[in-house]
Order: C-alpha cells, then structure tokens, then sequence
C-alpha cells in the first residue's frame, strides 16, 4: 500500500508529477488512457473556466457569493476520478471541478451561486449532495451514506471533501470515527489550500500534517501533491478500491493552494503577500497537467487556445439562461418544508397571497 | 391486545416495524447490546442482528448526521439520544441539516428518520437529564416534534413518526414510561401527526397538555369536576406542527383557556398556543388565556426539584381562578 | 462625539473597553490578522496583540467552551461566532454550560462573557447566513439576550453586555450594520440589559420590534402617522430578560398590540409577546394582539428571499387593520 | 521524556509496579517520601470507603444516582498527586479520588450526590470545576482554564479528566485542538475504563490506544498503567512540568477498568462477563498499592483494618449529616440563574410564595 511507503509520520509526501510535467515516480504513474487524461485535463480547463467568469460576472454584479476554487482543480478532479458513476460524492462548496465530473449541469451550478435552490435539485441519476454550507458536518453525513451502502450490500463508495479549516471541528472528528468503527467505504479528501478564509494552516492545528490525523481513527491517512494529478489520483484509487473491499475508510490531504480570494466578498491581499501566491501559481495543476500532455503530443497550446475559447462561448451562454431564469415562485418557498404542506403554512400562503392581491388594488 | 406501560410499547413498536421494514435500523449510545440505558430497545439486536440494531460511539452529532446520510441512502435510521439534555451536541445537524434537506434539495432528498429521546423532569436525577427543551425544535420548519402521553398513542405516534416521509423527533415522557398499562393493539395502526386530541369534552374551561403532565392534568379535572366545573381537556401529542382548529374550536365553546407545561414559562410552547387563542378565538374569551409552567429556571436537582414540578393541586387552584374571572 | 454606522461603533466600543480592561480578550473565526469578516474586530490585533485579539481554529464548541474556561479563570472573553446559523455546534456550551455555571456552582463561578454574532436575513447570502434564532436562546434561563438596532444603543448595549457578569449572547443586525450613522459619544455609557425603549409615543396602537426591522417599523409608523393613526414604537433592545413592564404599560394605554419581526411565527418571541400583553393588559385590549412575523419556513435563497422579507407596506397594513377592528 | 521510551504507536505502555506490588521498572520509580505515599495510600482507602458506602446508601433507597470509581483509584490519585494546589481540575463525574485530594469535603461530595447544588459550590481555594455532565464538553472548559492561566502569565496548570467514550466526542477534538495549537498549560487524563456504560471500548473507535490520539493535536501522548499509581504519578509529573514549561498540552490514557455498575441505575452484568471482572479485580490498584507499602515496611495489615474502621465511622458520620440536610429552600432555586434575578423571576417566586400560602390556609 502507498501509504506503508508515504507516511505522513515520516514527513513523506506522494508526488508523481512535478511542477514542469515532468513524472518523477515512474513505478507510481497511473495506468490512464489517453482518452482519460485529455478527458480529465478537458475537465480542468472548463472548470477554469466557470471559475473565472463566475467571478467577473460578480465583479460585474450579476452573480451573488461565490466561492472560487481556480488552483484546486486537481486535488478535485483526480480524486472524483476515481470514483464510478454508482459512488456518492458529498461536497464541503468548493468542489466545483468534483461536481462537474459528476455530471451536474453548468446550469445548475450557476443556479446555485445565483441563490437558487433548484441548483441543487440534482437529476435522479447523480448520487451527490447539495453543498454543506455548516464546515466539516458533512462528514457525518458521509459515514452515514457510505455506512448504507454497507449496510445494503451495494458495493457503492462515497467520496466526501473537507477543508485544513473543516479539520479542527468536532462534526470531523466523529464522521470520521464513525466511518472508522462501521469499517463504512468512505474516502474522505481534506483540500488543504492553505487558509480558512484568512486563517493559516498553522493556526487551524499543531500537527504538521493533516493526513496524521488518520492515526486518530485508526485508519491510513496520506499526504499527496494536491497539484498533481496523478498523486491524487492514484492516492484516491487505492483509497477507493480499499473501501470498496470493505477495509473501510482512507483520509487523503491534498496539499494544494487557493489561487484566488475565499469567496467574492474576500480581499485575501489582508492576510497573503503577493509572493506567496506566486510561488504557488508555478505550481498551477493545470498548467503542470498541460505541460505533461504537450510534451506527450497530446495536446497544443492551438487546442488550448481553442478549446477555453469554446468553454467561455459555452459558459458566456448558459450564465445568460442563469441570468434571465425566473426568480423563486412565491409557492415555492412553502412547498418544500415537509412532503405535505402543514394547515399552518398553507394559511401562511393564503393569507400572503391575499395580502399581495390587496396590494395590487 | 396486551397490557403495556410506554416503555414496552415503545419496544414493541419498534420490534414489529422492524420486522416489517427491513430498511429499519436502530442505534444511538448502549442501544444495541445493552437494550438502551432504559431498555426501550431490549432484544431488538439479539432478533435483528447487530447490523440493524447496533451501539454508537459516543457522539450525538455522529448519531444524528449518519442518519442523515442513512436516511438520504434508502434507510429509514431511528436513532436514540439517551437523555433530551444530550440532544445539545446535535443541534448543528437536526436544526442545520435534518430540517432542511428536502428545502434545500428542493425534494430530491427528504429524510425519513425518527429521532427518540426521554425528555422531562420529576425522576430525581443528575443535571441534563430532566429537561424539556421541545420549543426550541418547535420553533424550526422542516421538524415535527411528537410527545406522547399514552402506550396506546405511542404505538399510533411512533408507526406514524416512522413512516413519516420527514424526520421526527418523538419525545418520550420519561417519568410516565412505566407509571400505567394500557391495552394496546396488536395490530398496525397510526396516529396522525398534527392532530391533538380531545381526551374529555366539557364545557367551562379548555385545559391543553401534553406528555408526562396529563396524569396529573386529568387527576385535576377529576378534582374540578367534582366541584361542578366542566372542563375540555386536549392532549396536544404533536407539537409541531401545531393543531390549531381543535384548540380554537374548544375555546370557541368554552370561552377560557389554560395550557399546562413543564417546561419554562417563557418563549414556549404555551406562549404559541395562547397566541393561536388570540389568533383565532379572540372574541370567545371571557378570560385571559394563561398557562401553568415551570418557572424561568433551570431544572433543579432533586433536592429542589419538587418546587419545580406541577402537581395537580396547582392545576386545579389555576382553573378555579381562570373560571372565577 | 463622532458620526459612526452600527459596525464602526462595535468596534469603537471593543476598543474602548480593551483599553480600559486587561482582562478582555476578543477571538473568533478570522477574528485576529483580518478583523473579522464584516470588520468589526479590525485593528484591534494590532494595537492589543496576539495575545488579547486573535484568530481561533475552525470549531464554535472550542470558541464558546474555551471562553467559559477563560471567564472562571479571571478574563472577559468576547467571542464572534461568524454568522447566527454557526452558532449551532456550540449550543451544547451555551446552553449546556454557559447558561447554568452560576447556577450549578451555587454562584461560586460566574461567566462574564459575551458572544456576539450577526443574525438576520436580506443581505442576499449563501444558506445558514440569514438566520434569526433569537427565540431558542431568549427560552433558556441564565442566558441573556441583547439586539440593538442604533449605533448609539449599541455602543451603550455592549458596554453593559461586556460588563455583565453573567453571559450574554449579543445578536448584532448585519442587515443594517452599514445602513445609517448616528452620533455615538466618545465617552462610557451603559444602556441596562433588559429595558425596551419606546422610541415614539402614541396613542391608538402599540408596535414592538427589535433589530434590523426597526428601520422598516419606523417607516411604516411615517406613513401610518400621515393617516391619522397614532402609533407607540418599542424598540425592544432586550429579548432576555424581556422588559415586560413598559409592554403591557404601553397596550394599556393603547389597546392594542402589533408584534413584528423577521424570525419564523411559531413558537417565536411574537409568542412571548402577546402572551405578556394577555396576562398583563387582557382587560385593556380593543383587538386580538397580533403579530408580523417571518413564514414558517427556512429562510430562503436570495432569489425567494424577497417574498420572505418585512417591508413597511406590511407593516403599515398590518398596523391599519388592527386598529380597524 | 518518557514518550520518547513508550511511544503508544509501537504498542508501549508505561508500568513501574506491577500487581504484586514489586517494581519492575526501577529507573523510573518516582522519589516519593515515605509520608507522600501513606498520605495517597491513605486517601486511596477513603476513596475506596466513601465509594463503597455511597452505594450501600443508595440500595438502601437513602442515596440518589451515584457513579461509582471503585477500581480507578490508582488512575485519579497517581494523576492529581502530581499537581499543586494552584492548578486546575477539571472533572468529568466519575474523580472522587481527585476531589478529595484537591480538598473536597466529603460532606460536599456526599451533598452533590445527594442532589444539591451546593455539593459544587467549593470553597474559594479550591481551583476545581463542577462535575460536566456532558461527556466530553469540560475539555473545551479546561482549555480555557488554561490559556488563561498562560493570558495571565500564572504558572497554574489544568488537569482535565474524561473517559474512553469521551474520546469519541466533537468536544474532545475541538478542546485538544484548542489547547495544543494556544500551548495551553493543560494535561488530560483519559480513564480508559474498558466501557462507557455498556458499550465497550472497541465499539468507541478503532485505535488501539486512546493515547494515540494524541497524534491527531501535535502533542505527546502516552499509555499508562492505570492501576499502577507509580507509572500514573510519573506520566502525569512529566506532563505537568512540560506544561507548566509552556510546552504544552499532554494525553495520558490510564488503562484501568471500573470494578463496580456505571453508576447505580446500571446493572453490569448484561454486558460483561465476570471472569473479566474477576481478571480485573486481581490487578487491584489499591492491593498493588497495598502490598507495596507492605513490602517496604511502611504499613500493615492492622493498621489498615483500622484505617478502614476509622474512615468507616467518618463517612457514616458525614452521611447522616447529609441526609439530615434541608431540602434546597424554593428562594435558591430562582436566585442563582443570574447576578440579579430579573423581574420575572421575581414575580414568579413572588406568584408562587402567595399560592403556596394560600394553599395552606
Ligand atoms: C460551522 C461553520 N463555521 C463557520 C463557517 C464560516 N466559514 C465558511 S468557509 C470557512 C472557512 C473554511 O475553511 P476550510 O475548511 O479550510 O475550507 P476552504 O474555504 O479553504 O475551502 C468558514 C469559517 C461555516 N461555514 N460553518
Ligand atoms: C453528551 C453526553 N451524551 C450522553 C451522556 C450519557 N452518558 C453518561 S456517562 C456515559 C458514558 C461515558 O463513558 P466514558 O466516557 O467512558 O466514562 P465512564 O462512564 O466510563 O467513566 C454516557 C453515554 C452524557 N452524559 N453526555
Ligand atoms: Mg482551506
Ligand atoms: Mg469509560
């Protein structure tokens, strides 16, 4: 197993590919077919993409908060690509390249972030949940699903995300002991990026790795080039395959980087310096993925160029139908509390609606 | 049909829905082996296996949020806090999250799960194990919250709780789990959740209960009636959602109104329901709707609690008073 | 004296007091370096320290359970939970513990600390941003409740608050911490804990509200003046311990009673309300008390928030048939 | 430092006496006077009585709830031992050894359980909390007590206790966490007494030491003997001293095992088996304890008979007065919610008084 190899203890980190593309643990490198990397590479640039302009249409004030995620995409993209399409994924909110995979629409993503709650009414097929705004709880929810999936003897794995922040709160601690003790098939990725909002990892906890938390719970937990794709990947699929066995949970710490603000109402210039985060920016993951693949003659900087261009045509046009979608139906906000409507809220409704009639006079 | 306390209602309850539904599991602290520190869930482990009938680790935020994900997973979770006191550590996921994942989901995922807890005081015992904290999940949408005050309503209540699309939280009268059998059927059949009951008609005065209290609640109408008093008695059974008609259409009749809880007085369960009098009712009164409640305190140990506890003579003297206006 | 908007003058008034009291210290969630996410706590690391000011792992049972430690052990904690709905993984301290220390150790340990955090809805936020739960804390003895809705009042608030010996949870209306300035003095003011404030006198209706409505009740009351009715405006500041005097001294004169805030209706603080107004003014009203009141219903996304939110046309619609009746 | 030599990751657990009361590990034997060992052999006999007797009150129907510690002596008085007075205890419910070491009066002790508040009411030295009924929750209090204390530049340090199943709860995670990342002058004491309730130690999480848990905080855990009062003493001494150093926070497990019910509503033998019980009586703390006096010449077997007899009238004596107490009087259970009671309150009280006289006429 890698993480006999990669003990976080021992101050080991996975790495496979480094910053130039170049791969640095042969033996390690996935075994993915060309048709798989262009596929997941394909993923990250449109995941850039919806990134970048939903924050320019909230600087343009026509997005509410969002939460950017440029810089992480492959500490998401290599983790939910080792799943299979009958495994859960349970988000924290930043997993917009992990959603995507998934299949979730654009649309309804963007409906989202424009405080739409139909952007998390997910097609019947797509095993994901909506994104847990409270920090860490949804790993509660997680053991439980993957405890389920044991529980029915289906042999579904549930991928759950977390922040370096999400690991100091108690909800972290007993999802995870909990998926420990019921041996659930749950794999739990902690995107370090670094910060929680403006507080550093150092703050957040004494330990010097996120993964050795893992020795808490009696599980494997490693640290991996959260940049990198094929570290991800190959951490994630072992992790996968483990709890697919029944072996129960893995913790992966994906050691990566926030390149742009938390949300849009963040100013990150109050608590990083400029060069932190250029440093960090050398070690883009797409920009890294992309050098792989050219000097695999697998891509150019033309298909590049072509394919973002045809990503913000596509992006530019689905933001539009976002934009021009229909706000929330007064009934709407009544019709979801329970399956059936208490007689209170129905009389709420009624008499609002009068209200509103007798306005309208 | 066999005479049963709450207590062994409960177990049957769960025992019988079990067999019928194998997407049933149960668990919380020292549920599974031991049968629950006051055995409500006794034998369920032994006849349904440890994967259906299991103790947790110590955590109510791991009980109530793996049963969130059970329950979005096709189970249908019951899960235990021990004492309504612990519920506290959970708050962050039945208020954050059980409440509103339909809401938030927009109906694709609703969460059909009961959460059970022993709630109240007047058992003489340690701090945080005689509470009565059911308005604060009262006040959230997306909630129901159950109380029972007979075995016969238990098993109607809890089958409905269980079968209930949306998570339930069935607080259990704790201090009555073994005051009084009752015959209970043994066949299937619920109880609507929302829907109070009138336990005795009468004509001068509405009197609304709920839970551990109504023992002493009819003990004090028995005294009243005595005196030539005729009093409506409604044992609420859900407290949210609230049933407004039954109260409104007895105080429409009987002009008065007390409601009696355990509780503390303010910013709870009885300010709701006078509200509601005034809301609908307003006209009929011939007295101010009031309350009996436990003081603004926090529960005292025993060796104060009496002070705190309602006895059925307070019920009476308050009637008598609220009659005499 | 200078002209200073709701979240200048929380950090005024922490300034001031850290100043004058070694022994506050002011932690939280990005509370430290960055100030805070609205800023309320900013410079304050900077001109006290690390030691005094700072930031605080991601957990809010760590927050609010540590400052307990810290208020046995000599200090004043000032603690930020981030938003209202982040409190929740630390009721289990505050009502678990900070609510009860007093009272459990028989006064020998008492807590004078102070959480703050903004509640509210209507600044178009994610989920769990809008929350108005003050009724679940204002049902909990030993807790206290403020919420001002001025820059003046808060300054006067929060220095009582800070000076409180017992634990106060300080709910701060974010909706309008930018919203107006006002003159707040330079010098040290208290404004006691527990007294409303009629901020205008009338005769025909008594209105009460609190926070982040107060704008919009103040609106309202213009346009209800202009039509001749006559209406006294409470600004309850205090939701626990609640100023029932002024209250019911108020619907005595007028008759009748309007409750209005932003939380859900039931089993809400309008509950408490009119239930004050009933056991203390039955006999005085013209018309059945009644309430403006949030639906039922989580709060909804932005793009749904609207139908949610009060505006003063309710208000005055509200208001007007009240006194037609 | 002793974890260097007993790291609970290589399945190490510090013991220095073993059953017999011999000292098996020389080089780490405490130098304890002669008197310091009778003062805590002779307060391990008090605990021993005062426990016993409080649950023969209780089947007798004079005693209310009462948790028995029977078993974890060794575990409460090798740890407080290696306090000061100024320090902190921060109890979870189950440390009658350490209240009475830190200067508890039995008659307190006894009123508690009896169901009075004034029982937690100490005497203003006293630096100990009240009993945390929440599991786990006082572990946030004691991180508290002691970044205060370190606020305050005193050299105080806190010793928190909490059992096995509290390792398993959110508040435990956020209170290390607390503690380990402010340095906190804190040394938690986890009696691993093989159950919470019925739930028995492997069901609460899948480590195989609590000490390790330690890993998860970037702070030193270590295993210890818990019934061995000398390898509890010297673990919780290095501790104190680290802490008081300002190097931080400490986990002890102390391996033990409670001989009597969880409390007295309980009824053990659903759950475990008597052989275990039987196993576990052997390993005795008190007889270990005892022996070992014995062997050294500094006790006999008559004297402690007479101890016994001698504390056996003492704690008769308190009992009676106890249960000779007054009921708490209705004023007090209005006037400690707050400083001041508020006009509710009073009018409440006020209410009340005037129905109970009424009543009586
Ligand atoms: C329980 C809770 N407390 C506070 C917040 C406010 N908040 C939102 S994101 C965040 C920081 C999260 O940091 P991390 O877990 O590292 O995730 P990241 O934002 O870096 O992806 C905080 C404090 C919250 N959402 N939930
Ligand atoms: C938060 C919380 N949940 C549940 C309980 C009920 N309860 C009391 S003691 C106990 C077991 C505690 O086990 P452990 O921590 O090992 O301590 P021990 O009783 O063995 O000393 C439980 C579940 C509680 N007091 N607090
Ligand atoms: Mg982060
Ligand atoms: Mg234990």
């Amino acid at each position: 197993m890698l993480i006999d190899k990669f003990s976080p203890l021992e101050g080991k980190m996975l790495s496979i590919m480094d910053p130039e593309g170049n791969i640095i643990e042969k033996d390690l490198m996935p075994q993915l077919e060309d048709e798989k990397l262009l596929e997941l590479y394909k993923m990250m640039l449109l995941t850039k993409v919806v990134d970048t302009k939903a924050l320019q249409y909230q600087r343009q004030g026509r997005m509410l908060t969002y939460a950017p995620n440029r810089g992480q995409e492959a500490a998401q993209l290599g983790s939910i690509a080792a799943t299979e399409e009958r495994d859960w994924l349970v988000p924290a909110f930043r997993e917009l390249g992990a959603w995507l995979y998934k299949g979730v629409s654009l649309e309804q993503i963007y409906l989202y972030w424009y405080g739409n709650e139909e952007g998390s009414k997910f097609p019947e097929n797509i095993n994901m949940l909506p994104v847990a705004v409270p920090i860490a709880s949804q790993i509660n929810h997680a053991a439980g699903l993957a405890m389920a999936s044991r529980y029915k003897k289906e042999d579904a794995v549930t991928m759950a995300y977390v922040g370096d922040g999400g690991t100091s709160h108690g909800e972290f601690h007993e999802g995870m002991n909990f998926a420990a003790v019921f041996d659930a098939p749950l794999v739990v990725i902690i995107q370090n990026n670094q910060y929680a909002i403006s507080v550093p990892r150092h703050v957040q906890t004494r330990t010097k790795t996120l993964a050795e938390k893992a020795v808490a719970y009696g599980i494997p937990g490693i640290q991996v080039d959260g940049n990198d794709i094929f570290a991800v990947y190959v951490a994630a699929k072992e992790a996968v395959e483990r709890a697919r066995r029944g072996e129960g949970p893995t913790l992966i710490e994906a050691v990566t980087y926030r390149l742009g603000p938390h949300t849009t109402s963040d100013d990150p210039t109050i608590y990083r310096e400029d060069e932190e985060v250029e440093e960090w920016a050398k070690k883009d993951p797409i920009l890294r993925f992309k050098k792989f693949l050219i000097n695999k003659e697998l891509w150019s900087v033309e298909q590049d160029e072509k394919e973002i261009e045809a990503y913000e045509e596509l992006v530019n046009n689905t933001f539009k139908k976002v934009e021009n979608s229909k706000e929330v139906p007064l009934e709407d906000i009544f019709a979801y509390q329970y399956e059936t409507m208490t007689p209170n809220l129905v009389q709420q409704l009624e008499d609002y609606r009068q209200y509103l009639e007798g306005r309208e006079k | 049909m066999a005479l049963m306390n709450i207590l062994n209602t409960i177990n049957h309850t769960l025992d019988q829905e079990m067999e019928r539904d194998d997407t049933i599991v149960v668990y919380g602290e020292d549920v599974g082996h031991e049968g629950g520190v006051f055995r409500a869930t006794v034998g369920l482990q032994k006849k349904y296996g440890k994967e259906r009938c299991f103790d947790s680790p110590l955590a109510e935020a791991g009980i109530v949020g793996t049963a969130i994900g059970m329950a979005i997973n096709g189970l249908k979770p019951i899960v235990e806090i021990q004492f309504s006191g612990f519920i506290l550590p959970a708050v962050n996921q039945i208020i954050g999250h059980a409440a509103r994942m339909r809401n938030r989901s927009r109906g694709k995922y609703h969460l059909p799960m009961v959460i059970r807890a022993p709630y109240g005081g007047g058992i003489r015992a340690l701090e945080h194990h005689s509470e009565s904290i059911e308005a604060m999940f009262a006040h959230i949408p997306g909630l129901k919250v159950v109380i029972p005050s007979t075995p016969y309503d238990t098993k109607g209540l809890l089958l409905a709780a269980i079968r209930d699309p949306d998570p339930v939280l069935f607080l259990e009268p704790k201090r009555i789990y073994r005051a009084f059998k009752q015959e209970v059927p043994e066949e299937d059949y619920t109880i609507p959740i929302g829907k109070a009951k009138i336990v005795k008609e009468g004509k001068d005065v509405t009197v609304v209960s709920y839970g551990a209290l109504m023992p002493q609640v009819n003990e004090a109408v028995k005294e009243l009636e005595k005196e030539g008093i005729s009093v409506e008695v409604i044992d609420l059974r859900t407290i949210s959602p609230i049933d407004k008609d039954t109260i409104i259409n007895s105080v429409k009749k009987t002009g008065r109104f007390v409601a009696v809880h355990e509780a503390v007085k303010s910013f709870s369960v009885s300010a709701e329901l006078i509200s509601i009098v005034n809301e609908g009712a307003f006209l009929y009164l011939e007295a101010p709707p009031t309350r009996i409640t436990g003081f603004d305190i926090t529960v005292p140990l025993p060796r104060g609690e009496h002070h705190h506890m309602i006895d059925s003579a307070r019920i009476v003297a308050k009637v008598k008073e609220v009659v005499k206006f």
